[in-house]
């Protein structure tokens, strides 16, 4: 779960770590009384989670009220599903850091990670510039040490005071990092300030979906997705992606699912929806099936091949689902596995036929939404 | 000899008596599979699937010395588990589990490492040695995928395993040893950990491996290719391969992230190192075939 | 530092080990408040450090008011150095079991120990059927483990409901173990009570002496000493330990304090006091020697051989010392080491002469205390 | 030969500008031992004894493969200074404090025995190769002790070591290595983990161990000779043999709990093996005297 960056900023906070003094406003009436607390010029952050806020004109520097409030009533009425705003105090910037944990699979230790050159994108350092970024991991049963503080401090260029302050920082962020089962943690700028402090400028924290019954407190509303029906999905534990295309996909298993999304590329279509059917959610067709549904696909594409998740009994969920929300649009079904061989008496009630092959399925929904074949 | 287990295996299995442990665990045992004892804390002294049960590993490893461990926990023990496994001497041990917390994944790699260990999984129906034995939840009676033979299969996948599996079969050939390391972000092993043993196994002519966008397992097979540590025929299958950058495709681990992971770039790496990368799971069976045959005029 | 059974108690019900109601009183005149508190009969318990409070009766169950004021009274006027007494609430036992962690010198680990026989002396069952206790080491990075638990508690032989119940408390302990930074932390006994629930029916927790910095809410005032001496040492940091002998040793060293404290008993001498004032003490002669005159001892053996405590600076002290205490009884001085050379000409102004023999200065210090030679 | 240092180990000071480990970092240097570089935070680029000063334990050792590490750093770093030689590959530690919280002491040990290292200390003042090499705060000029010979000692005390190695110097011997364990209840190594390399050390004739009430350590020894991991002449001094039960004498180790640790029990179980034991400091030349030449006898 990606929280908002006023949520990471809670949790650096929490930790120790210094953040600028901010006012998160729900509507744009709120600027006065937050200007006021946090003087001008000041920076007004759109609460959205997609990444480069700042490119798309997401994050601002106001330097008047007037214009604060401009700012936020445009931003509210503009900027898709936004909830909230960050209004910060400006900060006076003497040089941005990068600082990141995440998880090194290799070695199954937690990955420290800095770059001297905050701010800018860190994706464009690491592809380019691979060695300006500095890495240490840390063995998660016996943390972080001092030793390793100091050492990677020094090797991102860092001295004395300086050194010290976003020592403390790689502490309290690796703390965090674990305290929240983070997957990512980054500060993204890390300030150092004119007066010689360290401020988190921007936070990331995006915390393990596996480990969600040990952070309840947060829920995960509306707000933390592109769509209704994603946020449905969710609710219902079904991974779903949304896109423009034509074909709805209901595969199960994560594997098979993406295969059959570049079949459907390689021949020509586009996918409407993505979606995963498999693993528990096995006996849920009618459930995915609305959430296709709701895209206006021209057709849905059934691929399974199962073992536990049995093929004759999402035959049966999907058979139900035909017969009660009565799809306008083709049904293509490659249902293979566990119980396949009564997969054609069960669709008969719906007049489905159970295809084997792969490719032959993707070919055939690909040409009907193309308007080359009916079903 | 397939690699890892085989009919001479003793299995115990951690976390027996649940529905899920007492079902797959008497398939394992239909199929020819030595399971020796089961554990579950407070049913010592019971039977399932005909086997002993015991309170904890280290109770079951006084009367049986098994080889292996089959974990049949949910995901928040899984961790526990895998700890009394290493703590009784265990170094072979699969976990099927979808839904370790990452925090725990990351232990159980560690310790892994740590302990000289094999843990495969989470997140997986786990491994196979057809004819022979099977740790997990394979589905080996369908034929069409579960065919014995001299192929050797990785795969980070579940149902796209019996898909490319079945093209391999279709092509006339058959499994040696499948394993299914898992689609967890933070896996107990990787494919790369497993070529010496395939390279090493008389019974392996060449290896398929089953992976997808996201991570880096596939470059370190490349890697482990290109430094000599194994020399027969391999051929990918990649799933992923138009998937968009920074979108997380199903598998938490699927995603292309710091302009790394795409299928693109673990393809061309594969290929660099002659190994053969098919587009479509059809391919498979062609490319196989393709490589035999020239490996078979270079030797 | 060795605490109080009711803190270690308090640490026991702050990590959620159940522990018997309790009123903790300072005077007998509290007897009724407790009393109306928690009920007929009940327990009252000296605060006292030394072990063996039942045998000693210090221990004694109460069953009327007037009784239990009849025993503080008493208690308050005849225990030495007695500050408080624990008031209990007498529990129904079933069983009492043995649990104790500390640290295993040889793995590094800690080690968690228990016995299904509570109550009796440990150490005797350690001495004489060490097969009744159950052992577990335990990883200090990784903790204690879920499996660890079951698995000790299963040999302990405990079961169902009572094997959740003190594997709980195990894990409990654990962590007050390691936040105390403890070198012992015991429960013995621990109750099975007869309605099924496992209690703290004793507590024993020592705290690390090295580690006192990060528990400074712990002063340690006079009650945790035997004697007022014992408590002035501790407050200089001086190693001292009472005893009711002629000599008083003031040595640098542990093992050579040790050693000579040994050639004096083997020569028939008698120790009136142990002090160590090497090390980082070595500075303090004019405090150690204060220490040792208040026990009144026949004559004062010094023996040392120091490097960085040096022989010098120790023999500076000691005239200087004897110079302001005018010691009535004879000072025997063995110092050797680093600056040996000079301690003659420095004891000349005090009429001492250096020995360089240990063995030679226990005999004469020996034959001074018994009459048999003047100093 | 010297077991584990002699005028080529190369040595890496922890600590090094600090007083204390600036000032026994030049008696090391003036007695011959090979010093390479030390490590202070903030000071690289310093000299401090003619050596380099660098930031940590990685930037010495990128310019320096140093082979043991001298730790001069308060009690509360000295965990974390282990670690960092630890991580740098270096296997030999000596430490010197007095006063590491008991948890780290353990931690130390049990990183000590993860990474097959060897860590002395703390609460000692180090190890002594006479007329070799030095690591720790012993004074050497001292010549009625440090005499270079052929006797290895070890020893949990610090005075009492000079008191008791003055005795064998007097009977005519010399030191060939002289190890301090310390006097922590959880030292970073323990006596018996030397008695191979001593065993093997040919210019080693003899071991005394000058122990102490309490522990295990004297209790290991016996073990170790019991089951011929060491043949050689072995005299033990142990202080503390009237010390009252359930008393903490001195050091925080020093103590007889569960009615173990008394030297009687220490003495019974050295002597049952072979061993002698000296009841007084000055028995230990006679014991060997008479130890070497029954040996010699015997050979």
């Amino acid at each position: 779960m990606k929280l908002f960056e006023y949520q990471a900023k809670e949790v650096f906070a929490g930790a120790g770590i210094p953040v600028p003094k901010s006012v998160l406003i729900t509507a744009a009436s709120e600027i006065p009384a937050a200007v006021e607390a946090l003087g001008l010029p000041c920076v007004l952050k759109c609460q959205v989670l997609s990444g480069g806020r700042g490119k798309a004109g997401l994050v601002k520097l106001v330097h008047s009220q007037a214009e604060a409030e401009a700012l936020a009533t445009r931003y509210f009425a503009e900027v898709p599903s936004l909830h909230a705003v960050l209004v910060e105090e400006a900060v006076a910037i003497e040089r941005e850091l990068y600082l990141a944990l995440t998880m090194d699979a290799v070695s199954g230790r937690a990955m420290l990670m800095g770059c001297a050159e905050g701010g800018v994108e860190i994706e464009y350092v690491a592809a380019h510039t691979p060695e300006k970024i500095v890495r240490e991991t840390i063995d998660l049963d016996r943390g972080l040490q001092a030793f390793q503080i100091s050492d990677f401090t020094y090797r991102l260029g860092l001295r004395e005071d300086a050194l010290k302050q976003v020592g403390k920082i790689c502490g309290a962020l690796y703390k965090a990092f674990r305290s929240m089962d983070a997957e990512l943690i980054e500060i993204n700028p890390l300030f150092l300030t004119k007066d010689g402090t360290a401020v988190a400028g921007d936070g990331k924290l995006s915390i393990d979906d596996n480990s969600m019954h040990r952070h309840v407190a947060y829920e995960k509303g509306r707000s933390y997705y592109g769509s209704d029906m994603e946020f449905e999905a969710a609710k219902e534990g079904i991974p779903y992606l949304e896109f423009d295309g034509d074909i709805s996909l209901m595969c199960a298993g994560a594997g098979l699912a993406n295969t059959v999304y570049d079949l459907v590329n390689y021949e020509g279509g586009t996918i409407a929806n993505y979606l995963e059917f498999g693993g528990p959610n096995y006996m849920k067709a009618g459930t995915a099936m609305r959430l296709c549904l709701a895209n206006k696909p021209k057709v849905i594409l059934i691929v399974t091949f199962g073992t536990i998740a049995r093929a004759d009994v999402m035959a049966e969920g999907i058979t139900k689902a035909v017969l009660e929300l009565k799809p306008s649009c083709p049904i293509v079904a490659c249902l293979r596995g566990t119980g396949e061989e009564r997969v054609d008496e069960i669709f008969a009630p719906i007049g489905l036929k159970r295809l084997s092959d792969t490719e032959e399925a993707v070919k055939k929904a690909v040409a009907i939404a193309n308007g080359r074949e009916n079903a | 000899m397939s690699i890892l287990i085989d009919q001479n295996t003793r299995v115990l299995v951690q976390g027996i008596t649940g529905k899920e442990g007492a079902f797959w665990t008497q398939h394992m045992v239909d199929m020819g599979t030595r399971v020796v004892a089961g554990v579950t804390p407070g049913k010592e002294g019971q039977l399932c699937c005909g086997k002993p049960v015991y309170h904890s590993v280290r109770n079951a490893m006084n009367e049986h010395k098994a080889d292996a461990a089959m974990i049949f926990v949910p995901p928040k023990f899984v961790l526990d588990a895998v700890l009394e496994s290493l703590d009784s001497g265990i170094r072979l041990i699969v976990t099927l589990a979808d839904g370790i917390p990452l925090h725990e994944q990351a232990k159980i790699r560690a310790a892994a490492l740590a302990n000289n260990a094999v843990v495969i999984g989470g997140n997986t129906s786990g491994m196979i040695a057809p004819g022979k034995a099977m740790m997990g939840s394979i589905p080996y009676w369908i034929s069409r995928v579960y065919q014995p033979g001299r192929i050797g299969i990785m795969t980070r996948s579940g149902s796209l395993t019996n898909e490319v599996t079945a093209m391999v079969v279709a092509a006339g050939f058959g499994v040696s040893s499948l394993i299914g390391v898992g689609g967890d972000p933070v896996p107990g092993a990787r494919f790369a950990e497993f070529l010496p043993a395939f390279e090493a196994d008389d019974e392996t002519d060449a290896v398929v491996i089953i992976g997808e966008l996201g991570g880096t397992m596939e470059e370190e097979v490349a890697e482990a290719i290109s430094r000599g540590a194994f020399t027969k025929p391999l051929i990918a299958f990649l799933s992923g391969r138009t998937a968009p950058a920074g979108t997380r495709m199903g598998h938490a681990g699927a995603i292309i992230t710091g302009g790394r992971g795409s299928v693109a770039d673990k393809t061309q790496l594969l290929e660099s190192v002659g190994a053969r990368v098919a587009i479509r799971p059809r391919e498979v069976g062609a490319l196989l075939k393709e490589a035999l045959r020239e490996r078979k005029s270079r030797l």
